[in-house]
């Protein structure tokens, strides 16, 4: 065995990384070409805007899929923290401690995700599906049936407005995603969640706390499909309980184009980031290009496909 | 009729950034045992592939039975006869025995399985090598030892005249070793053509004929065995000379570290208790199921205890899960690295660091420099052949991975380190390499612990021997005034002889 | 006064349509309408859009909000929710681009037009021939399409409302929420009629519920005991009128609404007042006897 | 030695079925107290019926989570055949013809999906969701999204007429899992299927066409999602381009019940089929009981984890 000393420092993560970035680079400029008012500060801030959702609870999904597990309640943790936010608000309660108490409701989802994944050792696809069900139903019981609007005015400052001229969510996304990127990269809890999705049992052995870390990764999960829910029902100032219907797959989507593997143990925060955009510029692109919703469909199947192929036959090489 | 069976000639095989085979030649005759030797990553795995169709080969030529011949994928190499028994064990654990067995050559009848038939043939094969195994059992519910046999009969079942074993007995203990021997000199008799990769070289001279010996992918000659020969087939295989296959150290025994008082576990250990003492290697005998493994699992809190009570330094420690062994600086390297040891998909480094997370974090933030500071110290320690430290654990080859497998432990503050077969699929030189850690531990006052099923091994390095039989304790013995007979009177002590 | 349009630029005006998804019929049928709007108009284009598969507000926002980047000369837009999609209506009116509602509105006063039909009224008018139907007594069930979702919503309680206030004699045993797919709303019809063997009638709130309610009464050979009253209009609805399994469905002029939407909408561009700025386009109840008139 | 044939040949998927087959029980006993008509024959005809596409498309799922993979595109399949084979009778084509033909372009999509994840050696999850989202566009654009009604009456016969007394789709659905569950109990092919999923490198070396092997499982899923498609589309005499959206899920779930693994190796057809049974008998013996939806959604949820943890409980006894 010859060894040819290569020097790369984490070579496949970076340049996983490196191939998904030059995926979304090609669609900027093929819409950059085909729309003039695509490349336009305003549409371009729009679009980010429009992508935080699902960029936010990507990051989750992608801490879940590297731990080798799936989190199909996102979109109904989505509703849940809107709704319950909203109906507290609307209560009285202070728009802070109402945010404070949507997130936790939409966290403890993903503690109950986590705790049954890692106590119960049961698949986290049902568990998540069980979940995914059943609290749609709480947030439909809840609020009847009908969203909750008329929020107060406070509320949109994370929806809405904008500071020195960028909206709002554009900076609370930035924040999750440097907090978690950091998270992943940097800490002992990142590490792990690694550890666990390239070999359960021998992280075990190794005398990391598995249950303590799968369900810290599933709560992530929770919280960040809370904040995503916060952020989506400020845009709209108003919380329906139908909310995040169908994201959750996007989030795979989205989390995979980047890099994770639906094996566990391989993705980044900023490959998600990037297939998050990859994802939201596409449907963007297409709509000012006019495309037809039905063939819209037809394209983002095939992108979806197209990306992870393109991105396999990089890494063949 | 007089041409070899097998030729293979200038093989050349290069994976990215590793050149596998350079140019390696190989003949192997009907009815002989050819021994195919040389370290960890020497190629031989790789070799035996492209022979049985798993890789193809870049450049050379493969001739069986005097026509030349290309295969495209295992099944083309089975049709010429070619049997390839394969270093990782391969079954399908959802599968029962003979389901595997007949793999892609199961009887059926318009269209439908004949499954009664099909374990009628399996059946009598394993029957043929006295395993105690059915044919409709569940290859999940086998213990590694007899899936492996599993593996040997599924090859026998496909009536090959070619027959390669890539480590065949590095799973397995003496009996059913025993009966693999008698296997191979009987399909000898049959005038078929096996060829054998193991690092365990003591074993050769029961079968073996001729040896091919190759170096970091080249080949480098081929021999007529013979016991005598043994030193020079090492110094081929490692290119220098060896004089100390087993380095025992002599140390001054101290007071005790260790002590466990009668543990019993649900896997089926019973109430067994022994102490370590400072400056000594206590090795763990006994044959395929003895509970050695449960054993330690059950101290290192891997598995569930029903009973027993765990001294360090005459403390009591409360152990639940590992955690909490690693805590009280209980470590323990486990037996199956693939399964138990190695996070493949990360990196050598990440590996090494993983139990040692507090060492290499402040508030919580990886520290580079201390990871890299471990890590460089793991891999000065036990030589562990790698091109950086963040290369991928899955692309090292096996005997670098065992030794990642015990570096893992190296780094914190162990008081006792328990090994659970460290030295299996190993070569000689590396082998010597983890003699002397252990060594090294024991000078240092940490308590070794340490479970094999090579008795030579067990009487070369260590100083205190307890035999296991069926989840007991059989003997507690001074390895230098015993010997291997003793040693398996103690093993083969089955409580049903026991009167009580 | 908005004479400084930018109409010259390439002759041709977007007019953007934007419904709450693309594949009710109703929704089909509204873009027809301004399609052949613009047809008649020239140098008019439609550009028609939706959220994708699932009802979706935010998304539906973010639909507003491209057309304004896109720059479009118009939005009609039909609201999946009266708050929801206020920010986005506003930033376009911002944008000094013409509003313009079809179907359903947006709890602003800053719009340009409004074609709709009362849905709650339509909703009353249902309850009082479905009353009229079964004598005014007895037990019925309601197939509602998406929970939470506005219109069909309203449609849903106004219902409720007046059957409650004007029919005592009449019971609402249950309300099921079919997602708008056939299959299970003719699931959930059969299932009503099991429980309640002395079920009188039925209310369906969208199309997709009506032709599976529809059917489940046809398949259980009830037509001349169970009473079915719907909403919307198609060709399975057509079919299921025919046969007598649904007795009357509220069909809203879907094709006027576009039809009307756009050509206010280029009034609108070329600075004309469109008066009133709310236009009940009407409810028809299309029955056996005159079906051939509805389109 | 010991050639004591013991008659139970694969015990752990034996008392798997026999555990999914006492929750059953549990349900119907449940609802037959709680409600006199829910013991009909009437009702029971009809919550087979109910059942039938659930149960299909569960088949094929089955299959596909068997070899370690998963169908996405279920839901999607399930529109084309519909929407194919009532294009094909209005235009005048026979009416068995347009069904065939029909049936072929959902099990296209599914030789499309093996294909990608076979020689493509992409992840099932995303291949399967790309299709699931390209071929619902193509749906869409076929028919323009309008359901296309007024079938021949000669189609009824499969969605709605009786034979004996019983409803024709419960013939076609019986027809289906005794095939699907002797091809794969009895077959070379079944047996391949559960090889692929329990170590597909084995399979491989072993000389199993792993390939073939895997298309045809997915070309399985397609075909069943076809039949369900046109039973579907028989009931409502209608193929809407929508039908059958969110299915594939059900689909999951029916399968997890019935003792299949999303990790691959485990699952048999008649454990999918009790297991389908149990998420049709929940939701029309809930409806029978008068529960609100929104809170049957909550029970349904709790149900699907509930079945599994049980099942997960009763093994490790
Ligand atoms: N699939 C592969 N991809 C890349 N490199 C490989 C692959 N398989 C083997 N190698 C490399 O080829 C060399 C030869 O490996 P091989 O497995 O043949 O060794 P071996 O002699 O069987 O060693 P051992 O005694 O540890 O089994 C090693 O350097 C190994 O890392
Ligand atoms: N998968 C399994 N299912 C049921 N019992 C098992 C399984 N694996 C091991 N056992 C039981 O556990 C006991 C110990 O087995 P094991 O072979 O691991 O012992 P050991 O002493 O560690 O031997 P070795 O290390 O040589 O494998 C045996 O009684 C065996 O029957
Ligand atoms: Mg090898
Ligand atoms: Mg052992």
């Amino acid at each position: 065995m010859s060894t040819t000393e290569n020097k790369i420092t984490l070579p496949k993560s970076i340049k996983q990384f490196l191939s998904t970035l030059s995926g979304l680079i090609v669609l900027l400029i093929i819409f950059a070409i085909s729309n003039k008012n695509f490349f336009t500060t305003d549409n371009i801030l729009n679009v980010i805007v429009q992508t935080t959702p699902i960029l936010l609870i990507a990051i989750g999904q992608t801490y879940v899929l590297i731990t080798g597990g799936i989190d199909l309640s996102i979109g109904s943790n989505i509703a849940i923290s809107g709704v319950v936010t909203a109906m507290l608000m609307k209560s009285g309660l202070p728009i802070f401690l109402s945010i404070i108490i949507g997130l936790l409701s939409a966290t403890t989802v993903g503690v109950a995700n986590g705790a049954l994944v890692t106590y119960g050792k049961l698949p986290p696809f049902i568990v998540t599906l069980g979940t995914m069900t059943a609290v749609r139903g709480i947030t439909l019981t809840l609020t009847k049936g009908i969203p909750i609007s008329g929020l107060p005015d406070g509320f949109n400052a994370i929806g809405i407005e904008k500071t020195f001229g960028i909206p709002n969510p554009i900076y609370i996304m930035i924040f999750f995603v440097i907090i978690f990127g950091l998270i992943l990269a940097k800490t002992k809890t990142g590490r792990y969640t690694y550890a666990l999705g390239s070999n359960f049992e021998a992280s075990r052995l190794s005398g990391v706390n598995v249950h303590s870390s799968l369900i810290k990764v599933y709560a992530f999960s929770g919280l960040l499909s809370g904040v995503a829910g916060l952020v989506m029902a400020a845009r709209i100032i108003s919380a329906p309980p139908t909310a995040g219907m169908g994201y959750e797959l996007n989030a795979v989507a989205a989390s995979v184009i980047g890099g994770a593997s639906t094996l566990g143990g391989e993705g980044t925060i900023a490959g998600t980031a990037v297939g998050a955009l990859i994802i939201g510029i596409l449907s963007n692109g297409l709509n000012l290009m006019g495309v037809s919703p039905f063939i819209q469909q037809i394209v983002t199947g095939i992108v979806i496909i197209g990306a992870v192929f393109a991105d396999k036959i990089r890494h063949n090489d | 009729m007089n041409h070899n069976l097998v030729e293979l000639k200038h093989i050349n095989k290069t994976f990215p950034g590793v050149k596998a085979l350079d140019n390696v030649n190989l003949t192997l005759k009907r009815g002989e045992v050819l021994g195919l030797l040389g370290e960890n990553g020497a190629g031989k795995s790789t070799l035996v592939k492209v022979l049985s169709g798993v890789y193809k080969k870049d450049e050379g030529e493969i001739i069986v039975d005097g026509e030349k011949v290309n295969f495209n994928n295992p099944k083309e190499a089975e049709s010429k006869g070619i049997a390839i028994i394969h270093q990782e064990l391969n079954l399908c654990r959802h599968l029962t025995v003979a389901e595997n067995m007949f793999l892609t050559r199961e009887d059926s009848r318009w269209g439908f399985l004949s499954k009664k038939q099909t374990n009628i043939k399996a059946q009598k094969i394993l029957d043929s090598l006295n395993l105690d195994l059915k044919a409709t059992d569940l290859v999940s519910n086998l213990q590694v030892s007899k899936q492996q046999m599993v593996e040997i009969c599924k090859a026998l079942s496909s009536d090959a005249e070619i027959i390669i074993m890539d480590e065949p007995t590095s799973a397995l203990t003496d009996k059913e070793i025993k009966e693999l021997f008698r296997v191979i000199n009987k399909l000898k008799g049959q005038n078929k053509g096996i060829i054998y990769i193991s690092h365990r070289l003591e074993e050769l001279v029961h079968i073996v004929d001729r040896v091919t010996i190759l170096r970091d992918g080249k080949y480098i000659t081929t021999l007529d065995y013979g016991k005598d020969k043994l030193p020079e087939i090492i110094s081929h295989m490692v290119g220098r000379e060896i004089t100390d296959k087993f380095p025992r150290v002599e140390c001054e025994i101290g007071e005790e570290v260790f002590r466990v008082e009668n543990i019993s576990t649900p896997s089926g250990v019973k109430g067994v208790s022994f102490q370590a003492k400072k400056g000594e290697i206590i090795a763990i005998a006994g044959l395929m199921g003895a509970g050695r493994t449960e054993l330690v699992r059950g101290i290192f809190g891997a598995d569930k205890k029903t009973s027993g009570t765990i001294f360090i330094d005459n403390k009591e420690i409360s152990i639940k899960n590992p955690r909490d062994a690693i805590k009280k600086g209980l470590f323990c390297v486990p037996e199956d690295r693939k399964k138990d040891g190695l996070c493949i998909k990360m990196s050598l480094k990440q590996n090494i660091t993983l139990p040692n997370m507090n060492m290499v974090t402040a508030l919580g933030f990886i520290q580079d420099e201390r990871e890299s500071t471990i890590t460089r110290d793991a891999i000065e320690k036990l030589s562990i052949k790698t091109p950086s430290e963040n290369q991928l654990v899955k692309n090292l080859s096996g005997g670098n991975q065992q030794k990642i497998v015990i570096g893992k432990w190296l780094a914190s503050g162990a008081k006792v380190v328990m090994f659970d077969e460290p030295t299996r699929g190993i070569d000689v030189a590396a082998k010597i390499e983890i003699y002397n850690l252990m060594n090294k531990l024991k000078q240092e006052g940490i308590g070794v612990i340490y479970v094999s099923s090579e008795l030579p091994e067990v009487l070369g390095i260590s100083d205190r021997i307890l035999v296991m039989c069926n989840g007991r304790l059989k003997a507690d013995l001074k390895t230098l005034d015993t010997d291997q007979e003793e040693i398996m009177y103690y093993a083969t002590q089955y409580d049903s002889t026991e009167v009580i | 006064g908005k004479e400084d349009k930018k109409t010259s630029s390439s002759g041709d005006l977007t007019v953007t349509l934007i419904t709450m998804d693309s594949m009710d019929e109703h929704w089909l049928k509204v873009k027809n309408g301004a399609e052949d709007a613009a047809k008649e108009l020239e140098g008019v284009k439609i550009n028609f859009d939706a959220p994708q598969t699932k009802v979706d507000a935010t998304v539906q926002a973010q639909l507003v909000e491209n057309a304004v980047t896109n720059k479009s000369d118009a939005i009609m837009l039909a609201a999946l929710d009266k708050e929801a999609l206020k920010p986005a209506v506003e930033k376009a009116k911002k944008e000094d681009i013409p509003v313009i509602f079809v179907d359903s509105g947006v709890n602003t006063e800053d719009y340009d037009a409004f074609y709709s039909t009362d849905n709650g009224a339509a909703a009353a008018m249902a309850a009082d021939h479905l009353a009229k139907l079964i004598g005014e007594k007895g037990k019925i069930a309601i197939v509602n399409a998406q929970a939470g979702a506005g219109t069909t919503m309203t449609r849903e309680n106004e219902f409720r409302n007046r059957i409650e206030s004007t029919y005592p004699d009449i019971e609402i045993v249950g309300v099921q929420y079919s997602d708008g797919d056939k299959q299970k709303a003719l699931n959930y019809a059969t299932d009503f009629m099991t429980q309640y063997p002395d079920l009188v009638g039925f209310y369906a709130c969208n199309e997709g519920s009506t032709v599976g309610v529809g059917n489940a009464v046809d398949q259980s050979g009830k037509d001349d005991s169970v009473y079915v009253v719907g909403f919307d209009f198609s060709d399975d609805v057509k079919a299921l009128i025919e046969k007598g399994a649904i007795k009357a469905s509220m069909v809203q002029n879907p094709y006027t609404m576009g039809y009307e939407g756009v050509k206010a909408a280029i009034d609108i561009i070329n600075g004309k007042e469109v008066s009133p700025k709310d236009v009940d386009t009407g409810v028809t109840i299309a029955t056996k006897e005159n079906l051939d008139e509805i389109k």
